[in-house]
């Protein structure tokens, strides 16, 4: 199991937003999270990536528990998590937040040798082989041709686009991806189906939070539905769609 | 041995209540703008030069001289949210950078008008109290009165007058404040403009005990915000007891550590409390 | 804006051929000092985003070792420099450690590195036996500089002149090695958003530490060299109103740029002697242009060119 | 009464509602339902003003309403009771619902709407004096509601309320809605609840990502598989 979830709690003062949340990831799955406003999805997303720490229970990747690791580590780990609304640098380009990006790359490339860099420049081999890779994560995530346009140019989509290339130059094994659908149009949405079906080929794990079921429904192998902060199903994603305490979830309570 | 320190103490407390009430002005300004105006020190000294230049220069009676040297200062107050501090609103750092270009401006003229000499009010109110050895004048125990009720009152404001709830929800939620038809634009020229009055007073009735500098505002303006912080930024009670923590804590500081670093303790223990709870003494947010 | 940098520096390497007036040249040694300070002190706010008010102290301290180590201890010169960098070092480690493992920001960041720099300011007020209390030390004579070459008095104008030219030069070669390299794209991050360079695996303590270091050492060097020249360090080279200026002038000449600060340098170190003020209303000119530059052109000087060039 | 044409609203540049059109009569009841980010909460902040919509038309009472601000629109009695039940933590439940008075000019007569307010929710009248912070969700709801009242509105904007309340609290909260409607008072309410929302709504409009998809009496569609089909994506 790449990444195992056992009771995960998250208490806000009085407020319990995860409540004794248990899931597991298996390495090459697309993994669905979902359930209506407040539910706690993006709680539990953040407490995997580290930004917050868990009231209790235990975050284990790859047999390693990193439940109070920061973020920072769990990044290096190979664990990355993506903004729900684009978190990026207005002035910089395309090109200049992948290399910002390639960050974790360099660090595994030269260690400590990063500090000889800074005075005799980076080894030309690495500087193709980051280029490449930069070209590579654009082309796939449909991004080549605006590579030299700032961010604040692109549009909505391609905003969000470049936050999924930027997460996907840390070469993750799990990529967490908050929202990635919403506030897309159509064709936005059709064009980010299409890069996580490229990602998934490409090797990585996918751990998708949304609220368009019809957008996870096609994409995620398995899902799991939140709400007021538990899991309320589990399994393969057409099953959960059609369990009873999901619909009720989303359409509010039946009252007689 | 503890006359010493009860006299120090009381010393504290009338100290204490003048940082309190710029605190004041720094603690409704930052909750209503969202900026630190550290040009408060500034207007504090502007409230001290006017006074003193009412009472002993056109020879106004004192209290005159105050209630003239608050309304101009305010107005000096208006005129600077108008033209610099209503386009900083929210910006924490562009705040802070206006109001500290304002203290150097300020300074700077009245060290151009009024040299550096320092000025002394000549006695507004002679004389001292002796109780049980302890002496303290009766000037700065009229102060002291003056800015406690001056705190109090605001406080009773906020709580029980229409404009002064309308701040206070303002302060704990902007958004719904807007949502229940206030004014906000208004509301917040209004806390500013009063906390500069706020500041004059604090001068006007620091000249009444003590020699003025163009200086001066700089020293108490760092005071203020450290009383400010020391108590949780947002607290209105919570100034008066910051700023008066912060003095008992320099003068009683002063009598068993060294009295050349008395600035320091404030520091000290403000760097402290700021590590140990972010929030501040009185603060509630995390 | 590389061939103006280039044609810059070969005007500023010809120009004491042209002008030998020594009050000219004091304003370009103090312009040169100064710009120094604003360019290590944007690699802090302008590229890391923390509004340090510790700048001055790390300027004052090392000035004091330096003049202390020189002028009680009979120290050379050069060889003082290492300590004072080294104090220095040590304490903007403490301090940053201490702001950033509690995750000051903003406000909270200035407070307290001001807090600590007033702190510091008073131990050197009050340690009169050491430093003189709030008289200062005087630098009587100026000791004979020793160089690989041998012996040299620099005492002269255009040798000051030239020693702090190279000074302007090494720190602007390493604030623009430091934010070309890796380290300025994880500055960048940071500045930018740090929630999103953590999610990219940066360790934002560390880089915002180094930054911090790194411009304060910096600070330090130029106050190294400021007591010496000057010939007298007093309490006021830790004050606020000393943050104050380098401010003015980074916001000047504009955040976030390397040359910016340079720029904001030399017009606020020359302006008042260009057009003759007194001191008092030197200080009102600081705060409007200060308060102006806030309001109005918020990228300062380069900016405006940018933006000129921009819509050409 | 409230007639909305052609209104277009983003943040930055995400387009949150795409050129949407509703309108609602006097003593109506009209939900707008969908899933999360719709657009629902943008309506409503837009129609109180404190988002400004990029083009369209908002009329209310027969006036213009799209270049007044929020405290202005709170005058002509439009009032929104926020999602999040954004009351003011620090003060006690009777001064918040003084606030929700703040900009009626007939001050005297606050004393006894409060008294209304209370008997139509007696728990607030038992927490007069308690801080509102320390009271529960469903105990904050009801305060967030009267508080809105307190201001004498002709139509009430209520968002999101039924979120993270217990389903008792929501039946209740269903027949307070119902009973105020009967009083008069035109309710727009935005809900993700759909079962609640259509069962004490007069007529429904469904948004989906910034459209208006269906609309009509809201009987007819709390049958309707396209809320299911909305909601659910199957």
């Amino acid at each position: 199991m790449l990444l195992d979830i056992r009771n995960l709690t998250k208490r806000f003062g009085g407020l319990t937003a995860v409540s004794n949340v248990s899931f597991g990831i298996e390495r090459g799955e697309i993994i669905g999270i979902f359930g209506p406003n407040g539910s706690g999805k993006t709680t539990t997303l953040s407490l995997i990536a580290g930004i917050l720490v868990p009231t209790d229970g235990s975050i284990v990747w790859k047999g390693k528990d990193i439940s109070a690791v920061p973020p920072f580590e769990v990044a290096q780990h190979g664990l990355v998590k993506t903004f729900q609304n684009p978190q990026l640098f207005p002035e910089l380009t395309v090109a200049q937040h992948m290399r910002i990006a390639c960050h974790l790359h360099i660090k595994r490339a030269l260690g400590f040798g990063r500090v000889w860099s800074l005075f005799g420049g980076m080894p030309a081999e690495l500087n193709g082989t980051l280029t490449r890779k930069i070209d590579q994560m654009l082309e796939l995530c449909r991004l080549a041709d605006k590579r030299n346009e700032e961010a604040g140019a692109l549009s909505y989509g391609g905003e969000k686009m470049l936050g999924v290339a930027m997460g996907m130059v840390c070469e993750p094994e799990l990529l967490l991806l908050d929202e990635p659908a919403s506030g897309l149009g159509h064709d936005e949405i059709m064009n980010l189906d299409a890069v996580l079906r490229d990602l998934r080929t490409h090797g990585v794990t996918l751990c998708i939070i949304d609220h368009k079921v019809g957008f996870l429904g096609r994409l995620a192998d398995r899902s799991i539905a939140l709400h007021h902060g538990a899991v309320i199903a589990t399994g393969k994603t057409a099953d959960v769609l059609a369990n009873e305490a999901v619909i009720e979830a989303y359409l509010g309570k039946k009252h007689a | 041995m503890s006359q010493l320190i009860i006299g120090q103490m009381l010393n504290g407390v009338i100290v204490g209540s003048l940082y309190g009430i710029i605190a004041l002005g720094v603690t409704l300004t930052f909750g209503l703008t969202g900026i630190v105006n550290f040009a408060l020190g500034a207007f504090m000294m502007l409230g001290a030069y006017t006074t003193w230049y009412f009472y002993d220069v056109l020879g106004l009676p004192y209290a005159l001289a105050v209630l003239g040297a608050v309304c101009a200062v305010s107005v000096v107050g208006y005129v600077s949210d108008r033209a610099l501090f209503q386009f900083t609103r929210g910006n924490l750092v562009n705040g802070l950078l206006v109001s500290i270009g304002m203290i150097s401006v300020f300074e700077a003229l009245v060290l151009a008008a009024f040299t550096t000499t320092p000025k002394d009010l000549t006695y507004v109110l002679p004389g001292a109290l002796n109780i049980a050895g302890i002496i303290l004048p009766k000037i700065k125990i009229v102060v002291c009165v003056v800015f406690l009720a001056v705190i109090f009152g605001t406080y009773l404001a906020l709580t029980r007058t229409w404009l002064g709830r309308a701040a206070f929800s303002y302060a704990q939620n902007p958004e719904a404040a807007a949502l229940m038809g206030v004014h906000t634009g208004r509301l917040q020229t209004i806390v500013v403009v009063y906390s500069t009055a706020l500041a004059g007073l604090g001068g006007g009735l620091y000249a009444s005990m003590y020699s003025i500098e163009p200086t001066i505002g700089s020293g108490y303006i760092l005071k203020a915000v450290e009383a400010a912080i020391l108590a949780g930024v947002g607290s209105v009670i919570g100034a008066l007891g910051g700023g008066i923590i912060l003095g008992i804590s320099e003068n009683i500081g002063s009598v068993f550590l060294p009295s050349a670093f008395r600035d320091a303790y404030g520091l000290v223990f403000l760097i402290a409390i700021l590590l140990v709870r972010p929030g501040g003494l009185f603060g509630d947010r995390p | 804006m590389r061939y103006a940098i280039a044609i810059g520096l070969l005007a500023a390497l010809l120009a004491p051929l042209i002008a030998h007036s020594d009050s000219v040249l004091a304003i370009a040694i103090y312009a040169f000092m100064a710009a120094s300070l604003a360019v290590s002190f944007n690699l802090i706010f302008g590229f890391t985003g923390q509004l340090s008010m510790f700048h001055a102290a790390s300027f004052g301290v090392s000035a004091y070792i330096v003049t202390i180590l020189v002028t009680t201890f009979g120290w050379n010169f050069w060889l003082a420099i290492a300590p004072a960098l080294a104090v220095v070092l040590i304490l903007s480690l403490i301090v940053g450690t201490i702001c950033f493992r509690f995750k000051l920001k903003e406000f909270y960041f200035a407070v307290v590195t001001m807090a600590f720099s007033e702190v510091l300011r008073l131990i050197i007020l009050n340690w009169n036996g050491m430093t003189n209390g709030s008289l200062g030390i005087t630098v009587v004579d100026r000791p004979s500089l020793w160089t690989p070459i041998g012996n040299v008095a620099i005492s002269g104008g255009v040798a000051w002149y030239y020693l702090t030219l190279a000074l302007l030069v090494v720190v602007y070669v390493v604030c623009h090695g430091v934010l070309s390299s890796w380290i300025g794209r994880c500055l960048a991050a940071i500045r930018l958003n740090d929630q999103l360079g953590e999610t990219l695996g940066i360790d934002v303590f560390k880089y915002k530490l180094l930054s911090f270091a790194i411009g304060s050492v910096l600070a330090g060097l130029v106050g190294a060299f400021y007591g010496f020249y000057s010939g007298f360090v007093e309490p006021h080279y830790l004050s606020i109103p000393l943050g104050l200026d380098i401010i003015a002038m980074v916001l000047l000449g504009g955040v976030g740029s390397l040359i910016g600060p340079v720029i904001g340098a030399f017009v606020l170190t020359a302006l008042p002697h260009v057009i003759e003020l007194s001191a008092e209303l030197r200080i009102a000119l600081y705060g409007s242009i200060l308060v102006f530059v806030i309001l109005v052109m918020p990228k300062g000087i380069v900016g405006l060119i940018g933006s000129k060039r921009n819509a050409a | 009464m409230l007639d909305v044409t052609d209104l277009n609203v983003s943040y930055g540049k995400q387009k949150v509602l795409r050129g949407i059109s509703f309108e609602l009569r006097q003593g109506e009841v009209v939900t707008l339902i969908g899933p999360n980010a719709a657009g629902k909460s943008t309506t409503l902040r837009t129609l109180a003003g404190l988002k400004r919509s990029d083009s369209g038309k908002i009329a209310f009472d027969g006036g213009d309403m799209a270049s007044i601000s929020t405290a202005e629109r709170v005058k002509c009695g439009l009032v929104l009771v926020p999602e999040g039940r954004q009351i003011f933590p620090r003060m006690s439940v009777h001064e918040n619902l003084l606030m929700g008075a703040y900009h009626r000019s007939d001050r005297d007569h606050v004393e006894d709407d409060i008294e209304r307010i209370f008997s139509m929710f007696p728990r607030l009248r038992e927490r007069s004096t308690q801080r509102a912070g320390s009271m529960s969700g469903g105990e904050q709801q009801m305060l967030a509601i009267g508080r809105g009242l307190m201001s004498r509105p002709k139509l009430m904007l209520l968002d999101e309320p039924t979120l993270g309340l217990a389903p008792i609290i929501i039946e209740e909260l269903g027949r307070i809605i119902r009973n105020l409607a009967k009083e008069g008072l035109a309710i727009l309410l935005a809900e993700q609840n759909a079962v609640m929302a259509l069962g004490c709504a007069d007529r429904a409009y469904v948004l989906q990502s910034g459209d208006i998809v269906t609309s009509g009496d809201a009987k007819r569609l709390s049958e309707a598989p396209e809320v299911k089909q909305m909601y659910l994506g199957a």
